[in-house]
């Protein structure tokens, strides 16, 4: 890290029960190489012990800590403060959109957790599955596969930037999508019947923001689109195979 | 309300055990946390699922502790693990000379382990230093932080526990008999305070129990003990590999999602709200991480943290502490009723923790219920947000 | 003020057409969404005016004199773009629905965006030389 | 408190999607087709009543015209469903919308099969 200070304006949501939100604005020398979310921990620890705002693994494993950081939704705990803001600049950060707000920073994305399950995507899953790096083929050990913990760390980002996610509450959203796709892979055809609807595969637009903002390799976009086909080959499989 | 209130403070590993364990035996549960669920020290851990290889020479009752709960945890709730196993290697003749000592503790402590040749593994582990000189294969796991409290304190809810985040406790309430006897709190998602009464209070609060505990005039001699942890952003193996040597410096290397995790170091601290990653030890735990896993010297860093581990011990200090936890009730230790602490102890005995101080508090209430939580499948983690 | 909405809500329709820190994705979601609009609104307007073929060469042809108007040609011009680049993003979402392409959705993009631009100024030229 | 996503909502499954989809083909072919035929063959076509009448002269025309009709009507309409269905309606408005929609649709097809017969007619 370097050791040259800046001195950043941090534009913070806030908001209580069911008051209407205001901005606070608190001043901070930061460290350019510092991550958003340690600045954010540090205006709660010495600056205002009001602010609530949520976070865990501070390394991108949890999920917990995505915000909109000017606008753009971030997991703060792996995005450096010079990524984002030049010395003397303002952040604005906000809690992510489409999800009501509980409180400050702090929203309820209850409905994101319920579609997972609702879908059967799995936390963890066969290394062979979900491949870690595209460029090495997975090894399988001697007696079966290896179990890995899945992609989607279910931040709630990307329905967070997609555009019809704003103005309906019952469209799956993103990474429930990329979930279902994942659930579909091994059999899932309930999954597929499930995503085949109004709410489901269909009500996608390929603005592809999800895909923009998701920050671990999910790219719930194409998922949604390999989706679509695995939906449309199942469809006309039953329509000429077993229709019994 | 026929059943005994008990206030759990902390939502950290200890906390969601425990209020799973007292929820589970039928008692009215409420946890507060100050922040989100395990955003304090527990959120931070490795994610090392120990099967007690570490700990097997100088601390045998923290191994036998890790290798019992590991076994018990993937039973109960393997949705979180990625259950690949272990390995221990030894890169120098220091860590040869180490590894009778290291067997030994292994027999003694019951912890399976299977010597590998030098081309078995590298066949398992393509990216490990080629000059690995011994290697054990041992029942490690890996594990998601967030995750595997949730899987408590979905399990908790369905019981009827109670967690309210985001409040803080401001005051304990003391009767003149020199009772706990509840709480006030300030509930920071609408800025509003009150208060909460309970039977029995229960201080989860890890590296912060001392804190706590002052404000019931208690003491409990809690060693606050940071250390780093620096993400790479490539899974270059399938297994936590251990440096079999002391336990030291940036020993570790863990995989997880696509990353794989390097830690950690040990020092002390004053103000736990806020600890800063230091660089200088950012840039060891690259050059321990590499030594391991070479790859590791090119990769791109992800992330870099700091947890705080609550070392339980007075005089000894980092490393030479044992990890094993403590219990205390403050009846006992300052006369004060109505108020148990439990600190110190690792991520992996989370359920032991909380089945001793269940056990503690259950005997204190008169509640004759016995645990049932090493036989008990934790319910889906998302369920904590569907309950 | 507006009333703050951070959940999903009908009310918050404005905001698909907000490009603000938003990417490549958006803007061809919004052109998409104004075009869909645009074209309908136009369509049903034609089909209207199209009566006054019924009624005889006089009626018509006194129309389409007035439509060599430039404001009705600039507005003839933009249902051209319009339609071509309605077209052209459709191909765009049934290639990456139908293939494995959504990693170049953005190349794709800016590509009919070309050729959109092309196209338009073929027409505009032809329509105002004419 | 939890919101669990409704699955029984008003439908657009696979098969009008995928309809909107081939008429958005269809509309792409017959348009080319349109263009190649008017602007760059029959030089200058359709500028007077006479011209278009000439063209409806031919019953190929007047029937690829009345296609042309339904599938552009059929496509916007399904897109207008679409967008109204990102409103987030409830099953009773969609059944409105259902009508509407539909109507729209059949006064403007019959409307247009009988312009495009007056028009034929013309010619006779």
């Amino acid at each position: 890290m370097s050791t040259q200070k800046w001195k950043v304006t941090f534009k913070v949501h806030r908001q209580k029960a069911n008051n209407s939100p205001n901005y606070d604005e608190y001043k901070l020398e930061v460290d350019p190489e510092e991550y958003v979310l340690d600045a954010v921990e540090r205006i709660w620890a010495f600056h205002d012990r009001s602010l609530t705002f949520a976070h865990a693994c501070h390394h991108s494993t949890c999920g917990a800590c995505g915000m909109r950081v000017n606008g753009v939704e971030k997991l703060t705990c792996i995005t450096f403060i010079h990524e984002i803001a030049k010395n003397g600049s303002t952040i604005k950060i906000e809690p992510l959109r489409n999800f009501p707000v509980i409180s400050d920073l702090v929203v309820d994305m209850s409905t994101l957790y319920s579609g997972m399950e609702m879908v059967g995507q799995r936390p963890i899953v066969p290394l062979s599955e979900e491949p870690a790096a595209s460029d090495i083929k997975p090894v399988k050990a001697k007696d079966g596969d290896y179990i890995r913990l899945s992609d989607c760390i279910e931040c709630g980002l990307c329905i967070s930037a997609c555009p019809v996610a704003t103005t309906t509450s019952g469209y799956f959203g993103p990474a429930i999508l990329a979930g279902a796709r994942q659930a579909s892979i091994n059999g899932g055809a309930e999954t597929l019947k499930l995503v085949d609807c109004a709410d489901g595969v269909w009500r996608c637009h390929s603005a592809y923001e999800c895909t923009e903002v998701c920050p671990s390799f999910v790219e719930p976009g194409k998922k949604i689109m390999q989706l679509r086909r695995a939906v449309l080959g199942s469809r006309i499989k039953s329509l000429f195979g077993s229709r019994n | 309300m026929s059943q005994p209130h008990v206030i759990i403070i902390g939502a950290g590993f200890t906390g969601v055990a425990t209020a799973h364990d007292l929820a589970l035996r039928g008692l009215d549960v409420t946890v507060i946390e100050r922040g989100s669920m395990v955003c304090g020290t527990s959120g931070r851990t490795h994610g090392l699922l120990h099967c007690g290889g570490r700990y097997c020479v100088k601390d045998q009752e923290s191994a036998i502790e890790c290798i019992e709960e590991n076994l018990i945890l993937r039973k109960i709730v393997p949705q979180v693990i990625e259950p690949n196993g272990g390995l221990f290697v030894a890169l120098d003749e220091g860590d040869i000379e180490y590894s009778k000592e290291w067997l030994e503790g292994c027999e003694a402590c019951q912890i399976p382990y299977k010597q590998l040749t030098h081309q078995q593994v590298l066949k398992l582990e393509p990216y490990l230093n080629p000059e690995v000189k011994l290697a054990y294969e041992v029942p490690d796991g890996t594990f998601d932080p967030l995750r595997l409290a949730l899987a408590f304190a979905a399990t908790a809810k369905s019981n009827g526990a109670k967690f309210q985040l985001y409040t803080d406790v401001t005051e304990l309430i003391i009767d003149n008999t020199g009772r706990v006897t509840g709480l006030k709190i300030w509930d920071r998602t609408k800025d509003e305070r009150r208060e909460l009464h309970a039977d029995m209070v229960v201080n989860a609060t890890g590296a912060w129990a001392g804190e706590i505990a002052d404000m019931a005039g208690a003491n409990v001699p809690v060693r606050p003990t940071p250390g780093v942890m620096v993400a790479y952003e490539e899974r270059f193996v399938n297994r936590a590999i251990n440096r079999l040597c002391k336990p030291s410096d940036g020993d570790i290397v863990l995989p997880q999602r696509r990353m794989v995790v390097v830690g950690t170091t040990s020092f002390e601290v004053e103000d736990l709200d806020y600890v800063p990653v230091v660089d200088e030890q950012v840039d060891l735990m690259l050059e321990r991480g590499a030594a391991l896993i070479p790859g590791i010297k090119n990769a791109q860093m992800r992330g870099a943290y700091m947890a705080t581990r609550p070392l339980i011990g007075a005089g000894l200090t980092g490393r030479s502490v044992a990890r094993t936890f403590k219990c205390f009730d403050h009846k006992e230790s300052d006369d004060i009723d109505g108020f148990v602490t439990i600190t110190g102890g690792k991520a992996t005995t989370l359920r032991q923790m909380a089945e001793k101080t269940s056990d503690i508090v259950c005997q204190k209430l008169d509640v004759e219920v016995e645990c049932a939580t090493a036989e008990t499948p934790l319910l889906s983690y998302r369920q904590y947000y569907a309950l | 003020m507006t009333t703050y909405t951070n959940k999903p809500s009908p009310s918050n329709w404005l905001k698909w057409f907000d490009p603000r820190h938003r990417d490549t994705g958006t803007w061809a979601f919004i052109l998409n969404r104004i075009t869909a609009l645009g074209l309908t609104f136009y369509l049903f307007l034609h089909l209207i005016i199209l009566s006054q073929l019924a009624q005889g060469p006089d009626a018509y042809d006194s129309f389409l004199e007035l439509a060599k108007t430039p404001i009705i040609v600039i507005g003839e011009l933009l249902v051209i773009v319009a339609a071509i680049y309605h077209g052209l993003n459709g191909i765009r979402i049934g290639l990456t629905t139908f293939s494995e392409t959504s990693n170049i959705q953005k190349t794709v993009f800016y590509f009919f965006i070309l050729i959109t631009v092309i196209g338009s100024l073929i027409f505009g030229i032809r329509m105002f030389t004419a | 408190m939890i919101e669990t996503k409704s699955i029984q909502k008003p439908d657009e499954a696979a098969g009008l999607w995928l309809l909107k989809v081939l008429l958005g083909v269809l509309i792409i072919i017959i348009l080319t087709i349109h263009l190649i035929v008017n602007h760059f063959i029959g030089e200058g076509a359709l500028l007077t009543w006479q011209d278009v009448v000439d063209y409806f002269a031919n019953p190929w025309i007047v029937f690829m015209e009345i296609t042309f009709l339904v599938v552009v009507v059929s496509h916007s309409l399904i897109g207008m469903r679409s967008i109204i269905l990102d409103l987030n309606p409830s099953k009773g408005t969609m059944k409105i919308v259902d009508w509407v929609l539909s109507i729209i649709g059949v006064v403007s097809t019959v409307y247009g099969i009988w312009l495009a017969l007056k028009i034929a007619s013309f010619s006779v």
